[in-house]
């Protein structure tokens, strides 16, 4: 009997001890939001690490949420892969673009299409062009396959070409997009040129420009936001990522450096 | 009473309590968080840019998935029962019961991961298209719920009372008559057990079928188009949701445990009617 | 008919096996003890995939940690204090009810209650919660059988020697009850490794050590998961698909030879 | 003489043997089972009765580990040359224990002709006719469709005996058909048994050596798996040759042994 209270005692303040081990993350600084940064902020997460700083948890969650996440005091710095409303200015998200990711439009490899105009894409995406047969290809129905709701890419889509047709296959990454496109000679798709370049599928001129030349189109800002002006460790992580070393990752992950 | 007796009666009964709580609990916090969207949900277009939160097309996507995955997966699931019951020697049935468990155990992920790896490019190559479809979905469902078919309807049949077997043999009756005119009537409340286990687990399965379907939020028009299921939809757009979306999220999640509720419920009533056989 | 169903259980044992020879040939090659044992780099495309086997176990644990006291108390009510009838009846129900709930809408429990209202945020402690709850149905109901199958004759004697009931219960019927119990406990474990929907909205997918249970973590699931989408590194994601599945069989199969062929669902 | 009889018998069996994974059930059986005659087997608890009786209609193929040599003929001719089903549907059986099918007491008797295919008008003479030579008829027409689970243990069985005799069996095989009845359900079977005994071979294995006495024309003593005497009922039963079989009728307990073994045997 007296063993057994012993025991229990043992066991419960074991899980007191647990409990209170709960008190503190051990985090230093904790970054949320979009899905499509999200291997370059754990690459120069590591980086910062790496480089002496603070331990920093990244959490790929989507940019609008990134957002949310900033404004409940979940994050300390969030990413997003487009622009901020104006709204979201005026409630004091300051941005800070830290490399450009350029969104390729990818066709299967089979497919003749050498170019688009953006009237063209847009026409396309939103469900007006059924047919390949109408951009000169040969005849068969168009698939497209774009990315999930509040994703920054789809969300940098509808804002640099225009609205997508409901009746678009949908996938959460860019890995399965180029998958789906690499399968299929009838699809087509945007998606991040990191991605894009691993190969299997063919990349679009747009205005008579590929991905990644001056004058590209599609191209469009990832940034690191803060509430108010940058401070503390969100600072140093900031002007981390737009030092050389930073900017060295960024280039990695086939994004244009800003610097 | 002993005191200590008391004590552990009360602490235990506590925590039972909390323990129940659980279900009470997720319907409570599904509920209020989406209780604001409710009116929203009813309408025919899934389109959280355009505020517009109609569930129609998931409820398509997940009945027709559902509905799909059970077709072809109850006929090949009572058959592999019925061949382990009836047919399978006591060693080849023990070499395929446990290969069916195992399988049962398998986390849906990775049907989901063989399916967008195996089957989605089988299907693209075959038919055409994007290989993300219906058709998809089904398929790696039906392989995920084949075994818990199997071994519940095998089980449902071995309980049918042996000499009802050899009565309807002695009669010259061949195994294929036996079985059709025999064992599945008899174990008719059996079966009927499996299946809705089966439709509830098909019902709420998300990772594998959000893998593989393509999920366009529309009413899917042929088997080779993509769908995507109320389940889906949730792992896909929760981690996005603000406001309004976030609140149709968890409306529909409450939704889907209505479904579930109500599947369960037939579930309980199709065993309780082998349990009074 | 035989012919038929003969073919059928061949059919459908070839594409299985198909399927894990699929996952075993092209995972095997890279799942070294290197890969096993070392961290992730790059986001996932280098490296190991240690700080996600100790993300899983952690979560796993710390789920088994909320449930077994939870689940077996209240099995023990039931078998042994509750009076029968509508009470016993009203908890079986709602615990059978929690059983066919989508795993997915536990997720979105844990998201709205324990990263959000409880403010954990995306942790190892809200996915171990959430989890937990998850896992209640199976370590109640293991338990509940465990429980009830301890001879009844035992309790009687030990009550005949004076014992209370909590006595009987502690020294007798837990002890004896204890394998059925464990059994339950490794099933459950089973599925908290495999579970992907629950622990997505609530562990978060963070691949660095995982240091204090407010640190998020990537389960094993969850990684599977990332890597099939990033589609870049198959590799890495059959090996990983391979650990899991032989992990979690391996779990199975223990419990399988624990409960010593007696039947389970 | 044996010749002869094999000869004219309805059923004959020669070197009949029966293993069930390694172990012999039956070494060696041979017996010719006559037309329009009670036969009854009789012996003690596993000498092999009843895995005699299986054997003649095939029941053994229904299990995996059970092997049966030796030849058993049917009108003279092998049954293995006939499809299990065909034979089965010639050869008519009652079981230990009434299993009546989970369904109508209508559907219990057509559920043989039914595979045949017969429907309609003639299904139903041949369910009215089957219930009426198992004098069932009388207790159950007005209730044909309801649940044959109702029926008392003595309907049962004579329901059962009706679902046989809608084959229009050549034979009956009994195995202890009134191991499960009260007294007055066993007289009514009895009875039946001996009305049918005119129109078909009947093989009936009995534990009750007074039933074996008011039932059969001939009886066969098995022990051990072998047949030890065969012969007319009234010279086995009373001046039996061999030793064995005398002891076995001294002894008075056998009843109870017999009683014991449940269909352990043949199951």
């Amino acid at each position: 009997m007296r063993a057994y209270t012993r025991q229990t005692v043992l066991i419960l303040s074991l899980l007191a001890a647990l409990l209170a081990g709960c008190g503190r993350s051990s985090v230093g600084l904790r970054i949320a939001g979009s899905t499509s940064l999200q291997p370059l902020a754990e690459m120069l997460a590591e980086g910062y690490q790496a480089a002496g700083g603070a331990r920093v948890s990244a959490q790929g969650v989507g940019s609008t949420a990134g957002l949310q996440a900033l404004r409940t005091g979940v994050a300390d710095l969030a990413t997003i892969s487009r622009r901020l409303t104006p709204e979201e200015v005026r409630e004091g998200f300051r941005a800070h673009v830290i490399a450009w990711d350029v969104l390729a439009i990818a066709v299967h490899p089979s497919n003749p299409v050498e170019g688009l105009t953006l009237a063209e894409l847009r026409r396309l995406f939103s469900g007006e062009i059924r047919d390949w047969a109408e951009l000169g290809s040969p005849a068969g129905r168009v698939h497209l396959i774009s990315r999930e709701a509040g994703s920054g890419s789809r969300e940098a889509f509808r804002e640099l070409v225009g609205p997508i047709h409901p009746l678009t296959a949908v996938q959460n990454s860019n890995g399965v997009i180029r998958l789906a496109i690499r399968n299929d000679p009838a699809a087509v798709g945007y998606l991040s040129l990191g991605v894009a370049r691993a190969g299997g599928v063919k990349l679009v001129r747009v205005d008579g420009r590929l991905p990644g030349e001056p004058g590209y189109p599609l191209v469009r800002p990832l940034s690191l936001v803060t509430l108010g002006p940058p401070s503390g460790e969100a600072r140093a992580f900031l002007m981390y990522a737009l030092s050389p070393a930073g900017q060295r990752l960024v280039a990695d992950e086939g994004l244009l450096p800003v610097r | 009473m002993d005191v200590r007796d008391r004590l552990a009666r009360a602490a235990l009964a506590a925590l039972a309590a909390v323990a129940s709580a659980g279900v009470l609990l997720i319907a409570l916090a599904v509920t209020v968080e989406g209780w604001p969207a409710l009116p929203h949900l009813f309408g025919a277009v899934w389109s959280p840019e355009d505020g517009k939160f109609g569930v129609l097309p998931l409820l398509a996507g997940s009945a027709l998935v559902t509905l799909g995955s059970l077709t072809l997966a109850v006929p090949a699931g009572i058959g592999l029962g019925l061949f382990l019951a009836d047919v399978a020697s006591p060693r080849l049935a023990g070499v395929v019961r446990p290969a069916l468990q195992g399988m049962a155990a398998v986390p849906s992920v990775v049907f989901g991961f063989l399916g967008l790896n195996l089957i989605v490019p089988w299907i693209s190559r075959v038919f055409g298209g994007l290989g993300f479809s219906l058709l998809a979905g089904c398929l790696v469902l039906a392989f995920m719920v084949l075994p818990t078919i199997a071994a519940v309807s095998e089980d449902a049949l071995r309980a049918v009372d042996p000499a009802l077997r050899e009565g309807a043999y002695a009669l010259g009756a061949t195994p294929g008559q036996v079985a059709w005119r025999l064992l599945l009537p008899a174990a008719k409340s059996g079966l009927t057990a499996a299946v809705v286990l089966a439709l509830g687990r098909a019902l709420g399965e998300t990772m594998a079928v959000l893998m593989v379907l393509g999920n366009a939020a529309a009413v899917p028009r042929s088997p080779l188009d993509p769908a995507r299921t109320l389940t889906g939809n949730i792992a896909l757009e929760m981690a996005y949701a603000a406001g309004r979306h976030r609140e149709a999220l968890f409306a529909s999640g409450a939704l889907l445990l209505l479904l579930n509720l109500a599947v369960t419920q037939a579930a309980r009533l199709a065993a309780g009617g082998r349990a009074a056989r | 008919m035989r012919p038929l169903l003969s073919a059928l259980a061949l059919v459908v044992s070839g594409v299985m096996a198909g399927l894990v020879a699929a996952v075993a040939v092209k995972g095997a090659g890279s799942l070294t003890s290197d890969f096993l044992f070392t961290l992730p780099a790059g986001a996932g495309r280098e490296g190991g995939i240690l700080s996600v086997i100790l993300s899983t176990l952690w979560l796993a644990a710390g789920a088994l940690a909320f449930s077994l006291p939870l689940g077996v108390g209240t099995a023990l009510y039931l078998v042994e204090y509750a009076p029968p009838g509508r009470i016993v009846g009203l908890i079986r129900s709602l615990t059978e009810t929690l059983a066919g709930v989508p795993s997915i809408l536990f997720g979105l429990f844990g998201f709205a209650v324990f990263v959000v209202r409880l403010g954990w945020g995306p942790s190892l402690l809200s996915g171990s919660a959430t989890l937990a709850v998850m896992l209640l149905p199976t370590v109640i109901r293991t338990s509940e059988e465990a429980v009830a199958a301890v001879p009844q004759e035992l309790r009687e004697g030990a009550a005949a020697l004076g014992a209370a009931r909590w006595d009987a219960i502690r020294r007798i019927v837990l002890p004896q009850a204890a394998p059925g119990i464990l059994t339950g406990a490794l099933l459950a474990l089973g599925r908290a490794v495999g579970e992907t929907a629950a622990v997505l909205l609530t562990a978060g997918t963070d691949l660095a050590l995982p240091r204090s249970p407010l640190d998020p973590g990537r389960p094993m699931a969850v990684h599977l998961y990332i890597l099939a989408g990033e589609g870049l590194s198959d590799g890495r994601a059959y090996a990983t698909a391979l650990a899991l599945v032989c992990g979690v069989l391996f779990v199975n199969i223990f419990a399988h030879l624990l409960l010593g062929g007696r039947r389970v669902r | 003489m044996m010749r002869g009889d094999t000869a004219r018998a309805k059923l004959a069996t020669r070197g009949l043997r029966v293993y069930y994974g390694g172990r012999a059930a039956l070494r060696g059986v041979s017996l010719a089972v006559p037309d329009r005659s009670v036969t009854a087997l009789i012996g003690p608890s596993g000498c092999g009765k009843s895995t005699f009786l299986r054997a003649l209609n095939r029941m053994h193929d229904l299990r995996h580990d059970a092997r049966v040599e030796g030849r058993i003929l049917l009108d003279g001719r092998p049954i293995d040359r006939l499809p299990p089903e065909v034979l089965r549907r010639r050869i008519g059986m009652l079981f230990q224990r009434p299993n009546p099918f989970p369904m109508s007491i209508f559907q219990n008797v057509a559920f043989g002709p039914a595979l045949l295919g017969v429907r309609g008008k003639e299904l139903e003479r041949i369910v009215c006719s089957a219930l009426q030579r198992a004098a069932l008829w009388n207790e159950v027409k007005g209730r044909l469709h309801q649940h044959a689970g109702g029926l008392s243990g003595g309907q049962q069985q004579r329901l059962c005996l009706a679902r046989a005799l809608a084959m229009e069996p050549e034979v009956l095989l009994l195995d202890e058909p009134c191991s499960a009845l009260d007294p007055g359900a066993t007289e009514e079977i009895e009875r039946l048994i001996a009305e049918l005994r005119c129109s078909m071979a009947i093989v009936l294995v009995t534990h009750s050596l007074e039933q074996a006495r008011r039932l059969a024309d001939r009886v066969a003593f098995f022990q051990d798996g072998r047949l030890v005497e065969e012969g007319p009922a009234a010279e086995v039963l009373e001046r039996p040759q061999q030793q064995e079989t005398r002891r076995f009728l001294a002894r008075g307990d056998w009843h109870r042994t017999c009683r014991g073994n449940g269909g352990s045997q043949g199951e």
